[in-house]
Order: structure tokens, then C-alpha cells, then sequence
């Protein structure tokens, strides 16, 4: 079946109380928005992350990407709050 | 010369500043930021930075060669620690070196504001009572950032 | 905390960087520009660097004083050689400390582009062929000076 | 006789192969012009020198100065070309 690996940082990471899933994408790519909301659907526990967390961003390949963009099997998708380095 | 780390161990300051002063003899100017754990008398212990391996070394590579081409560098640094520190332990090195002064001190600037907002790194601070929170990001510092589009 | 030294002697950056990230637990950047002999392919050998003892010390201690009123420094270090430096040598050490970069990064730029014009400093160049001459002022410096008014 | 220290500095101090002088001044004190104008007039190579030199500076007891100030007995006075340090 074809897959994504998702990363999760920081709050979100210690919310959820994980790090690392894998998730089925469509053979063709789909957004991160469509791929999201069949997470959600599943997981009542992201669904209530990302409704009570606001400015969460995406990277896709180790690349802030933005929702729109277009998710495809084998890629490495991660979500974590605004940065705070430096 | 770009020079990029991301590590838990302290940097050597003056073994740092020494790489870039010897580049080259077309060095005239060196300019260095460092950041480091600031006690807010709130009683915070220390802070905790989690990162994104490889998408980080990825970013500052990536500022590291931008800042190189924008401001004529002939040696750039960045050097960033993860993990655990104490207040009062340096967190973030940034160190440019080009012919000119005015180069260098605006690069150091662009690097240093661009890495808050652009590289993944997220700060949790843990205060003497045992608390820890996460730092919220700051909206100074995107405007900071974004003076250097 | 203000140190201003005038000497022969190299510095040691290292050495000095800790200082000012030592002088408190509100520090939290620390900004250093160093400024050295650049060659510059025309056969300089060395710097001579003159200076008027007396004067010298009081517009650094002054400088360094409206920095730390301006910028909100809690550290301010200005150390400048006098005598013969070769190139690749280091000629001026700034550093600033504060409870923000901005501050530190800004009171830097400050202190190195007045100090430039505004210190009884005077550079004769030595070329390899024996050749000496006096460095003439820059009215780029001027204007940069010119820009803290 | 009521008297000023003179020093000179960088390419002034070698050109006039001197690097300090004394000399006369008005006992209620007089202007750096006026005090330089009897010095020009006594001493040629110094004449010379001021003449082919743009932009000297003048410093009255450490402390930059303009040629309209007071000079008075006992004051240090400096002449050097435009600071080229840092």
C-alpha cells in the first residue's frame, strides 16, 4: 500500500504522545489538507490537536511546504508549531 | 567557507573566531552573535531544544550559502546546540567574515533573525518548580525576519 | 560594565567573549566585531597604528558610555591595538552584551562605525618594497558615522 | 609668559619632523585661528603644511575642537589629519 511517514514536534509531539506514524496516500499524490482530514477522521485525538492549535505548519521532504501541496508515497511529511531557534 | 553545526556540546568561542579570522588574508572584518539562556528572574532552570535532524541541518546550509551570496561573505558559521541548557549557556553561535565591515555586521543580522523563525528548532522551558512550558514563538521576531525579504 | 583598553598586545577573543556572557544571568546575546590587517594584493606589509594617548581613551570610554545608554548594554568591551600589526593581525576588538540581540547587534555596528571616525586613530601602511603612506579617511566612513546622528 | 602645549600627529607630526612645541599665547586666551595665524607666520614649513593639508582637525585638551574656540594659557591643543581607526 502506499505510504508517508509523519513526524510530529515539539507541543504536538508531546500532546500526542508520539513522534512517528505511517499513513496510506493516495497512489497519485493528494494535498496535505486531504490527507489530514482522513487523519482526523480516524483519530479523534489530532482531530482535537489541530483544532485547538493554532499556526501549525507542514513540511514535506525536510522543506516547509504549505497545505496545498501535494503529498506522494514514500514522502516524509512532518507538522510542528512555529519555530523558536536562536 | 561555510561551516555548519548542530550540536549538543559547547562551542569554543575563540577557536571559532580564530577559524574565521584565518580564511584568508582578504579578511578585514569578523562579526559574531551569540545567544544564551537569559535568567528572566521567573525562576526558569533551563531550556530544552528539540529539532527537526536533517530538515535543520538542510535550513541553515541553506541561509548559511544565502547569506554567503547576498552579503560577499568569505567565511560563514553557524553553529547551534540542541538539548538541555542552563541559564546562562550559550545556545546559538553566528560568524561571518568578509573584507569589509558593513558585509559582515549585516550578515550576521540576516542570519540570526532569519534562523528564529526559519529553522526547526522549538525551545521548552523548565522552571525551577518543575513546570515546563513551551516557548510561544514570537511575532517581533517574524517581523524581523521578514525585513529581510 | 564598561572596558575599554588601548594596548600593543593581541586580545583573546575567546577570553573576552566570556566575560561579557559572564557579566550576568540577563545576558542573553552577546554581539563581537573584530576588525584585522586585510591584504589586499598590493604588497601591504603592515599597519602602523598612531594614536593620541589621553584623548584616545576618553572618546572610547565615551562612546562605549552612549552605547550602554542607548542601546541598554549590560556589557560594552572596546579594545583597540596601537603599534605594528602584519596582516592577518587584529586590530580592534568591539562586544556588546544584552537582554536582547537587537540591542547587542545594533550598539556594535554603533561603536565600530564611530569609533572609526571619531578616535585619534591614524593608519601608516607598510609595503613590501619599503614603500609607507598614511591612510586617507573615507567619506563612506563619515556617512556611516553620520547615520547614528 | 603665558604659553600652550602644541602636538602634532600622523602624517603632521612626520611632515614637520616635530611632535610637540610650545608657544605664546593671550594670557586672557584667543582663538585657535588667531594663535595658528601668528604661528603660520613665524614658522614657514608649518605655513606650508597647513597650507597643502585639507582637513586638519584641532582637539583643545583632549576634546575635538573647532578653530572659532578659546585657546587659553596652560591648555593642550592638537592638530592631526581626519581618524582613520577601527
Amino acid at each position: 500500500m502506499a505510504s508517508v511517514t509523519i513526524l510530529y514536534f515539539a507541543s504536538l509531539r508531546e500532546q500526542l504522545g508520539r513522534e512517528r506514524e505511517t499513513a496510506a496516500v493516495a497512489a497519485e499524490g493528494e494535498s496535505v489538507t486531504s490527507l489530514l482530514s482522513a487523519l482526523r477522521a480516524q483519530d479523534s485525538a489530532l482531530n482535537a490537536l489541530f483544532e485547538r492549535t493554532p499556526r501549525i505548519r507542514v513540511a514535506i521532504n525536510q522543506a516547509l511546504a504549505s497545505f496545498q501541496d501535494t503529498v506522494r508515497p514514500g514522502d516524509e511529511l512532518a507538522f510542528f508549531p512555529p519555530m523558536t531557534g536562536g | 567557507m561555510i561551516r555548519v553545526l548542530v550540536q549538543t556540546d559547547a562551542f569554543d568561542l575563540g577557536g571559532e573566531m580564530a577559524r574565521l579570522s584565518h580564511i584568508s588574508d582578504s579578511v578585514g572584518g569578523i562579526s559574531v552573535f551569540m545567544g544564551q539562556v537569559r535568567g528572566q528572574g521567573d525562576g526558569l532552570e533551563s531550556l530544552t531544544l528539540e529539532h527537526y535532524p536533517g530538515m535543520t541541518e538542510k535550513v541553515l546550509i541553506g541561509l548559511a550559502e544565502e547569506a554567503t551570496a547576498r552579503f560577499s561573505l568569505l567565511g560563514c558559521t553557524v553553529i547551534h546546540r540542541v538539548g538541555t541548557m542552563r541559564v546562562g549557556e550559550p545556545i546559538v553561535f553566528v560568524g561571518t567574515a568578509s573584507g569589509h565591515r558593513a558585509e559582515a555586521l549585516q550578515a550576521t543580522a540576516f542570519l540570526i533573525d532569519r534562523l528564529k523563525t526559519g529553522a526547526p528548532f522549538w525551545k521548552c522551558e523548565r522552571f525551577t518548580d518543575g513546570r515546563t512550558t513551551w516557548v510561544e514563538a514570537r511575532e517581533a521576531d517574524d517581523d524581523a525576519a521578514a525585513l529581510w525579504d
